[in-house]
């Protein structure tokens, strides 16, 4: 049911990069879609400063009665304590694109994709990419992207499979999602490996950084550089063979579906219960469901994957 | 002989000549650490990485000289690099010799307000550009609204630039980059050491209040001070936005406190009056090689590094110290005491003078 | 003439130090009071501090090393380290009692480190602590490597989180207890007239027998403790630790320090201007919060806010000029 | 009393010298409360030297620093070559030739010598030639005949050799109005002389000197024509032959001081309270003997850098010795620390008032009781204000320091007030022996007399006194003994009646310098 009221709040790890504005335009659709007449919100952390920030607007929101929080979660645990009184105050947070990893305090989490799914993704582009065998490094956001853990932990519980037996997994490095830092990890990378065939990057940041850098070198035809970024700030590279594969899912679904879940919810047109099925506009229905990466917690999956070659990329540059 | 020589050359030949040796012995010890370390490749590297580091701490050097500091640069490259690139994919059409002269203004507009602040209104430095630390970021980011600059959109001429050598010896390739920032610090050391209003920033930082008694217009040089650093910040911002192609709000972030680590382990007081462009530039390269080498050595794990960087600089530093004490000792034949005297003494007048000011100037 | 010397008392008045700051906090105080109608709440008060407590607690320290003419930029590494040290320990088995007193110990033994190489050796504490700043963030990076900690005993969790007194926590308790002790300390007892004399000329402090180095050493142990101290105080409010913790607090200390009119150079400055500030800073963030500004909208209004607080002077001379040509002209 | 009293003689001195070079012209200026000038008027003739005299805090050092576009003057005008000009800026005033070295030497630590001098010539071409830099400064130098490595970066020269760096700056600029601010208040009798024969040799040139000194035989030795000032008010202006210098006091205490050197018989006891053998401290001083009994007073002579101030800093644990001994009370001791000197019972007067002895930024009163906090300590561990601002009151009164508030800060006292203050915060430690190092630098003959004053009665109470100067006549009225020193070695002791400046001198410099002296 359209045009109720409720005032909800797009929280991202933090303002300024791509993937979350992408977020806050699907958000702003359905917010339209939905003739929502309460308030939206997009608002985040300066990036030096987002836990204590996630944390602060977490707890601002709740004493100003917002009826929910959208959050990318970039604190880890540490946002639970004010998730869990955002909660004591009848706000509903919806987590998206990172959970919050003990789920106390959160609603549900809308997964992008199967973290599980994403280790198979990545292990899969590694394995054409260096033809089945080789050595590959990972260059990482900051020790403590919750999400970006996850997935690598998946990625080599996945590289345990025989398929991949001949894959080497050497090294993970971290970029602190800043360009300048990937760029020089991703050289010392390739200093400190000589024989390492590929650059497997979980960020959009680091991805990019690394692709330049191999670009900048003359090394795009030995290493090649892999993983998750966006298509607009990687087609050059995808074109140029640099970085021949890479996956992504699409950022504006998941600011959409983030939201008809969150709207729902706020509206109590939805409990949030396991099996609970729901229609989310023009993305079709989806179901609640236990998540099976995480110990406790709800997840509603979104999915699919894209993966990003030659073939596909300009057009979803576009 | 020795004493005649440092005597001759003075206290920064000590200082230059003390982290040189600390700065080979680091590199002997990771070439008996990592194989296949020390080649053209490591030179190839670090003097790409440290062209823009250099630039910023060239600027922060120049205003440390004179008794203040800029903890502004990194919002000023971030700002330059974003508002440019803006500009570029706007006007994709500009001719390439006028982009860095742009950059450049952009950037001394920025020194100029934290300059005017300092120089004319006589505000402490720390305090103004802690301030416009924050607020030029913010400017940055409300004005960016969240979206980033991609490499897509910028010029192919741009994007080129950054990866061409200006010339090639065997294995070494120099970098545009790195010539320009070589060339940037040669100027800026031949002004410091060679030209009357060079000395003079000296002269401010040494003793502010005889500087104004001995009739230096003493606003004039430490807004010349700011409006440089503004400026080369702006030019990093230009290589930056160049090399990284593609910009976030982030850009920079912390690059001024990089920039201070350089100016100090490369032996420029931080209360002003001594120091060398050298100095600086080894400073730089001493960090970064720190940096880079780390995350090749197989010894210390990923998590190790910043441990270890940490008290590598203190390191450094406190064998700078105390070299160049004993061989300033050597050279003015004093003794230790007395040297802790005149040091100290002169320490703490500079910082009670500027205090001084604060006080006489309502 | 008598009611213009009136008036030009409360002008200066106004236009001191503490005055500004004052003036300040009550306008911002009326404004976000007026502007949301969730700031007079009690949660909200309590959130108000909550949400800085660790830095506000930190700056009360680092008024006592800023005064001493020196700078301590490490705290909130040691603040990282302490909090990773204590979520160490205790995943390894020690009791979160010791854990807690270990880490705490440890910041004073960081702060011992700096005070080692800044009042012994003489290496500027800009330098060392610009080095420690890395350095201990990368032993608290070493310690919890890229995990987090959580699933704290439930007492440690409560003493974070719950009301202790009325509607007080613990951290806020500490806060105000070390308000009055710090003032003390500055304002009543003979270290802090020391603290002052360092500050202001560090030889003549000497040459007048006062222990130069033991009083340097103790202020950087102490902010070294109290660090460590609000380091665990974040743990315990937000439940878990991680690598990054606190990461980046420093510079917001020392801009509440020096907002609060404590002279950069040393040897001038207030405890009542430094709780002054941290009462404007805290308003200004929760005020700006609740109507929805955000992140660098509140570090650049806080910038400007310190910008025209270290032009007080300036201002003053200005408006004393307009007086006195107002005064002059016949009318 | 405001205005130039126009004598016949004077104007006579007008046309015998030609018109003014600067003016001033009803000049005053006020710092809050304190009205530093009051409609001041002053003319200075090409090729004349002038003194300034008044007491501290008159407002001599006020007054050039308005010559000089440090400080704007509230009202009144400034004229040049009879056109008026407004100096905002120090720069404006050096083009115009007005160049100044200000009673605390301003030198550049972090420069050599050599760059001291040249900083800010602009009539120098702006690439700086180092050889010939060095070239020329040694010239000055030794014009000046000061033996300084001009190589020598500037931290670490003494007052007096930081003076010397400031007189040379100035001199190689091309002055035609030079203001000195008490100059000689630092130097040594042989070096004031040279400072005579250069400021001699400016006036041949035709250039205009103001001379600002509390040594009024100075004055009588060097002047033409000499000012007298007091409370910012101009006294009187006259050709040096018509004044006496007793006249002069009257004019500048207001009252007429009398007997001020006379010598006073000898108080000490024969108990010995210090005991110093084979004193030495590598590349300062060596084999350094003596006693100083209680109730004496010990004047150390000598010329300056001859490390009379090193042994100081050695017996109170700045600079600790290498060698030898040091017993006080005939036990033996270990001095490693001022702490440890003051438990003692030792007092050490700094000759580096700005930089060593006070904290220009702090009150008067908590300078006063820092050495000594602990005693104002209540049961509770804190201070006790009212027991502080008492003692400081005492003080005050005891040296008649001349301030309306005691709580304000001592850098806006005058230099002589500040030395007061100084003196007052080591009286305050009841020193068992007290070393005073030039404890009359800069102050007049008023405060100079209360010094000595109180010096003697601090003698009186048993109290055993080392006091270090430069300048001759104090040392000769207040010694019991007179011990010379001379590149760090004890060369010579006179007890106070047999010492004479000439012997004295000679000692000091010894045989192979008195060329330079005669
Ligand atoms: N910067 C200042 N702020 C406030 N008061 C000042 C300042 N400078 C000087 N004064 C006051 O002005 C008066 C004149 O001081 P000044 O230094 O000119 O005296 P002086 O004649 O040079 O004394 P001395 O012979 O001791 O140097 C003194 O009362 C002094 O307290
Ligand atoms: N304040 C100071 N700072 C640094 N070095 C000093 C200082 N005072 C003295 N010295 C050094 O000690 C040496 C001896 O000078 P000292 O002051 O002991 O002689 P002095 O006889 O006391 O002369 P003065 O008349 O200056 O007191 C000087 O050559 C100088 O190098
Ligand atoms: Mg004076
Ligand atoms: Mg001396």
């Amino acid at each position: 049911e359209k045009g109720l009221k409720a005032d909800m709040v797009l929280l991202p790890k933090f303002l300024g990069i791509l993937p979350f504005d992408q977020a806050n335009q699907g958000a702003e659709e359905a917010h339209a879609e939905l003739e929502n007449t309460g308030a939206f919100l997009y608002t985040g952390p300066t990036p030096e400063n987002s836990v204590a920030g996630q944390i602060e607007i977490m707890t601002t929101s709740a004493s100003q009665g917002q009826a929910a929080v959208m959050l990318s979660n970039n604190a880890g645990d540490q946002i639970v304590p004010a998730a869990n009184a955002a909660a004591k105050a009848g706000t509903k947070v919806v987590t998206w694109d990172s959970p919050i990893p003990s789920a106390e305090g959160e609603a549900l989490f809308v997964a992008q994709v199967d973290f599980g799914e994403i280790g198979v993704v990545m292990a899969d582009m590694a394995y054409s990419i260096l033809g089945g065998e080789g050595e590959f490094a990972t260059l990482s956001a900051t020790p403590d992207a919750a999400n970006q853990n996850a997935w690598i932990e998946a990625m080599e519980e996945a590289l345990k499979g025989e398929k991949y037996a001949k894959l080497k997994h050497v090294d993970i490095v971290y970029g602190d999602d800043q360009s300048e830092v990937s760029y020089n990890r991703a050289l010392a990378l390739v200093d400190k490996h000589p024989n390492m065939g590929l650059i497997m990057s979980p960020t959009s940041v680091g991805i990019q950084a690394a692709a330049k850098a191999m670009q900048d070198e003359d090394l795009c035809d030995t290493v090649k550089v892999s993983g998750l970024g966006v298509p607009a700030e990687m087609v050059t590279y995808t074109m140029n063979g640099c970085a021949p594969e890479f996956a992504l899912w699409d950022f504006v679904d998941l600011g959409y579906l983030t939201y008809y879940v969150s709207y729902l919810l706020a509206t109590d047109q939805m409990k949030g219960e396991v099996g609970e099925t729901f229609d989310a506009g023009r993305m079709g229905t989806f179901t609640v469901e236990k998540d099976p990466t995480r110990d406790a917690g709800l997840r509603v999956l979104m999915g699919p994957f894209t993966v990003y070659t030659t073939e596909n990329v300009e057009a979803a540059a576009k | 002989m020795l004493d005649k020589l440092v005597n001759r050359l003075g206290t920064n030949f000590v200082r230059i000549t003390v982290l040189f040796l600390v700065l080979v012995g680091i590199i002997l010890f990771f070439s008996s650490q990592i194989d296949n370390y020390l080649n053209a490749r490591l030179f190839n590297r670090i003097s790409i990485s440290v062209a823009i580091i250099a630039l910023i701490a060239v600027g922060q050097a120049m205003v440390v000289l004179t008794r203040n500091i800029d903890l502004s640069l990194g919002s000023i490259v971030g700002c330059v690099a974003y508002f440019l690139g803006g500009i570029l994919a706007a006007h994709p059409g500009i001719p390439p010799l006028l982009v860095p002269v742009i950059a450049m203004l952009i950037g001394a507009c920025f020194g100029a307000i934290n300059g005017y602040l300092v120089a004319y209104l006589k505000l402490p430095a720390i305090i103004v550009t802690l301030a416009t630390l924050a607020i030029f970021r913010s400017v940055l980011v409300e004005s960016s609204d969240g979206t980033s600059i991609t490499t897509a959109s910028l010029p192919e001429w741009l994007i080129e630039f950054a990866r061409q050598n200006a010339f090639v010896i065997g294995d070494f390739r120099v970098r545009w980059i790195v010539v320009i920032a070589l060339l940037v610090a040669l100027i800026a050391h031949i002004y410091l050491t060679r030209f009357r209003a060079g000395r003079q920033f000296f002269a401010v930082g040494s003793n502010p209040d005889a500087a104004e008694f001995a009739g230096i217009n003493v606003r004039r040089i430490v807004m010349q001070a700011f409006l440089v650093s503004g400026a080369l910040a702006g030019l990093a911002g230009f290589i930056y936005l160049a090399r990284f192609g593609n910009i976030t709000v982030v850009a920079g972030l912390g690059l001024e406190l990089k920039s201070v680590g350089a100016v100090v382990v490369g032996g420029v007081n931080i209360f002003g009056g001594s120091g060398s462009i050298i100095g600086v530039l080894l400073g730089a390269t001493l960090i970064d090689l720190l940096d880079t080498s780390l995350v090749r050595w197989a010894l210390v794990s990923e998590f190790w590094r910043d441990a270890v960087l940490g008290m590598l600089i203190l390191l450094a530093v406190a064998m700078d110290t105390f070299m160049s004490r004993k061989l300033l000792m050597r050279r003015n034949k004093m003794s230790d005491a007395e040297l802790d005297r005149s040091t100290a003494t002169t320490a703490v007048q500079s910082t009670r003078l500027v205090a001084d000011n604060q006080a006489k100037t309502p | 003439m008598n009611s213009n010397n009136f008036s030009a008392r409360i002008l200066a008045h106004i236009m001191s130090w503490e005055g500004f700051l004052f003036t300040v906090l009550a306008v911002l105080i009326v404004v976000n009071a007026s502007a949301s109608p969730f700031f007079l709440t009690v949660s909200n008060q309590i959130n108000l501090f909550q949400l800085s407590i660790e830095k506000v607690i930190v700056a009360l320290v680092m008024t006592l090393v800023i005064i001493n003419g020196e700078i301590d930029l490490s705290v909130a590494s040691i603040m990282g380290l302490a909090a990773c040290a204590f979520g160490f320990l205790f995943q390894s088995g020690v009791p979160a009692g010791g854990a807690v007193v270990l880490a705490l110990l440890l910041g004073g033994v960081c702060g011992a480190f700096n005070a080692f190489w800044i009042a012994w050796v003489g290496i500027p504490s800009l330098v060392v602590t610009l080095a420690t700043l890395i350095g201990f963030r990368g032993f608290a990076r070493v310690l919890v490597e890229d995990r987090g900690i959580t699933d704290f005993p439930e007492w440690f969790d409560t003493l974070g989180q719950q009301a202790i007194l009325g509607p007080i926590p613990l951290s806020m308790l500490i806060f105000f207890v070390l308000i009055v002790v710090c003032y003390i300390v500055l304002q009543r007892s003979t270290f802090g007239r020391k603290l002052y004399f360092i500050g202001s000329n560090r030889d003549v402090a000497e040459y007048s027998g006062v222990d130069v180095r033991r009083i340097k050493g103790l202020v950087f142990v102490a902010s070294g403790f109290i660090s460590a101290l609000a380091g665990v105080l974040f743990a315990a409010r937000v439940g878990a630790v991680r690598g990054d913790v606190a990461l980046g607090f420093e510079l917001d200390i020392i801009t509440i320090v020096l907002l609060g009119g404590v002279s950069i150079f040393g040897g001038s400055g207030s405890m009542t201007g430094t709780v002054l500030s941290i009462l404007i800073v805290l308003n200004l963030r929760n005020g700006m919060a609740l109507s929805n500004f955000t992140g660098h909208l509140q570090t650049g209004a806080l910038g400007i806010l310190l910008i025209l607080s270290v032009m007080v002077p300036n201002i003053r001379e200005a408006v004393a000029r307009l007086w006195k040509s107002f005064r002059a002209t016949p009318t | 009393m405001g205005e130039t009293v126009q004598t016949p003689q004077q104007s006579a001195v007008h046309e015998m010298i030609g018109k003014a070079v600067l003016e001033m012209r009803g000049i005053s200026k006020a710092f809050g409360m304190t009205q530093a000038l009051d409609d001041f008027s002053i003319r200075l003739q090409a090729g004349t030297i002038h003194a300034l005299v008044g007491e501290n805090g008159a407002g001599k050092s006020t007054l050039i620093k308005t010559m000089t576009g440090i400080h704007q003057p509230d009202s009144g005008v400034l004229l040049v070559d009879g056109n008026e000009v407004a100096f905002h800026t120090t720069q404006a005033a050096q083009v115009l030739g007005v160049a100044a070295i200000y009673q605390e030497p301003m030198v550049f630590p972090d420069l050599d010598v050599a760059e001291n001098i040249f900083i800010n010539h602009h009539d120098r071409p702006a690439f700086v030639r180092w050889d010939e830099t060095y070239q020329e400064a040694e010239q000055i130098v030794t014009r000046l005949g000061v033996n300084l490595d001009v190589r020598r970066s500037a931290s670490g020269l003494t007052l007096a050799e930081q003076q010397s760096v400031e007189i040379a700056r100035a001199i190689s600029l091309n002055v035609r109005v030079l203001i000195m601010d008490e100059p000689s208040s630092s130097l040594s009798d042989h070096e004031v002389k040279r400072l005579f024969g250069i400021a001699r040799a400016l006036r041949e040139q035709g250039v205009a000197v103001l001379y600002i000194s509390h040594r009024l035989e100075e004055i009588f030795e060097l002047a033409d024509v000499v000012t007298v000032m007091r409370d910012g008010q101009h006294i009187s202006t006259r050709v040096i032959a018509e004044v006496t210098e007793d006249g002069l006091v009257a004019e500048m205490v207001g009252r007429d001081m009398q007997g001020k050197f006379n010598r006073q018989p000898s108080v000490a006891t024969d108990h010995v309270m210090l005991k110093v053998s084979n004193l030495a401290r590598i590349g300062a001083f060596r084999d350094v003997s003596f006693t100083v009994q209680k109730g004496e007073i010990v004047c150390f002579s000598g010329l300056v850098g001859a490390g009379r101030t090193d042994v100081a800093l050695a017996l109170f644990g700045i600079a600790p010795a290498d060698s030898g001994v040091i017993e006080i009370d005939g036990k033996t001791v270990v001095i490693n620390g001022p702490q440890a000197a003051q438990k003692l019972g030792i007092a050490y007067v700094s000759e580096d008032r700005r930089k060593l002895g006070i904290a220009m930024a702090e009150s008067i009163t908590t300078n006063i009781t820092l050495p000594v906090l602990e005693r104002y300590c209540n049961t509770l561990g804190l201070i006790d204000k009212q027991r502080e601002a008492a003692d400081a009151d005492r003080f005050r009164q005891q040296l008649n320091i001349k301030t309306a508030d005691l709580d304000a800060e001592v850098g806006t006292l005058s230099g002589g007030n500040q030395q007061k203050v100084m003196l007052a915060k080591w009286l305050n430690t009841n020193p068992g022996l007290l070393i005073v190092d030039e404890p009359t630098r800069g102050i007049d003959i008023g405060a100079k007399a209360e010094v000595h004053r109180i010096i003697r009665d601090l003698a009186a109470q048993g109290v055993a006194v080392i006091l270090i100067s430069s300048d001759l006549p104090e040392v000769l009225s207040l010694a019991d003994r007179v011990l010379v020193m001379r590149e760090g070695q004890l060369v010579g002791e006179f007890t106070g009646e047999q010492a004479t400046q000439e012997s004295v001198i000679q000692m000091a410099v010894g045989t192979d310098r008195q060329g330079e002296v005669a």
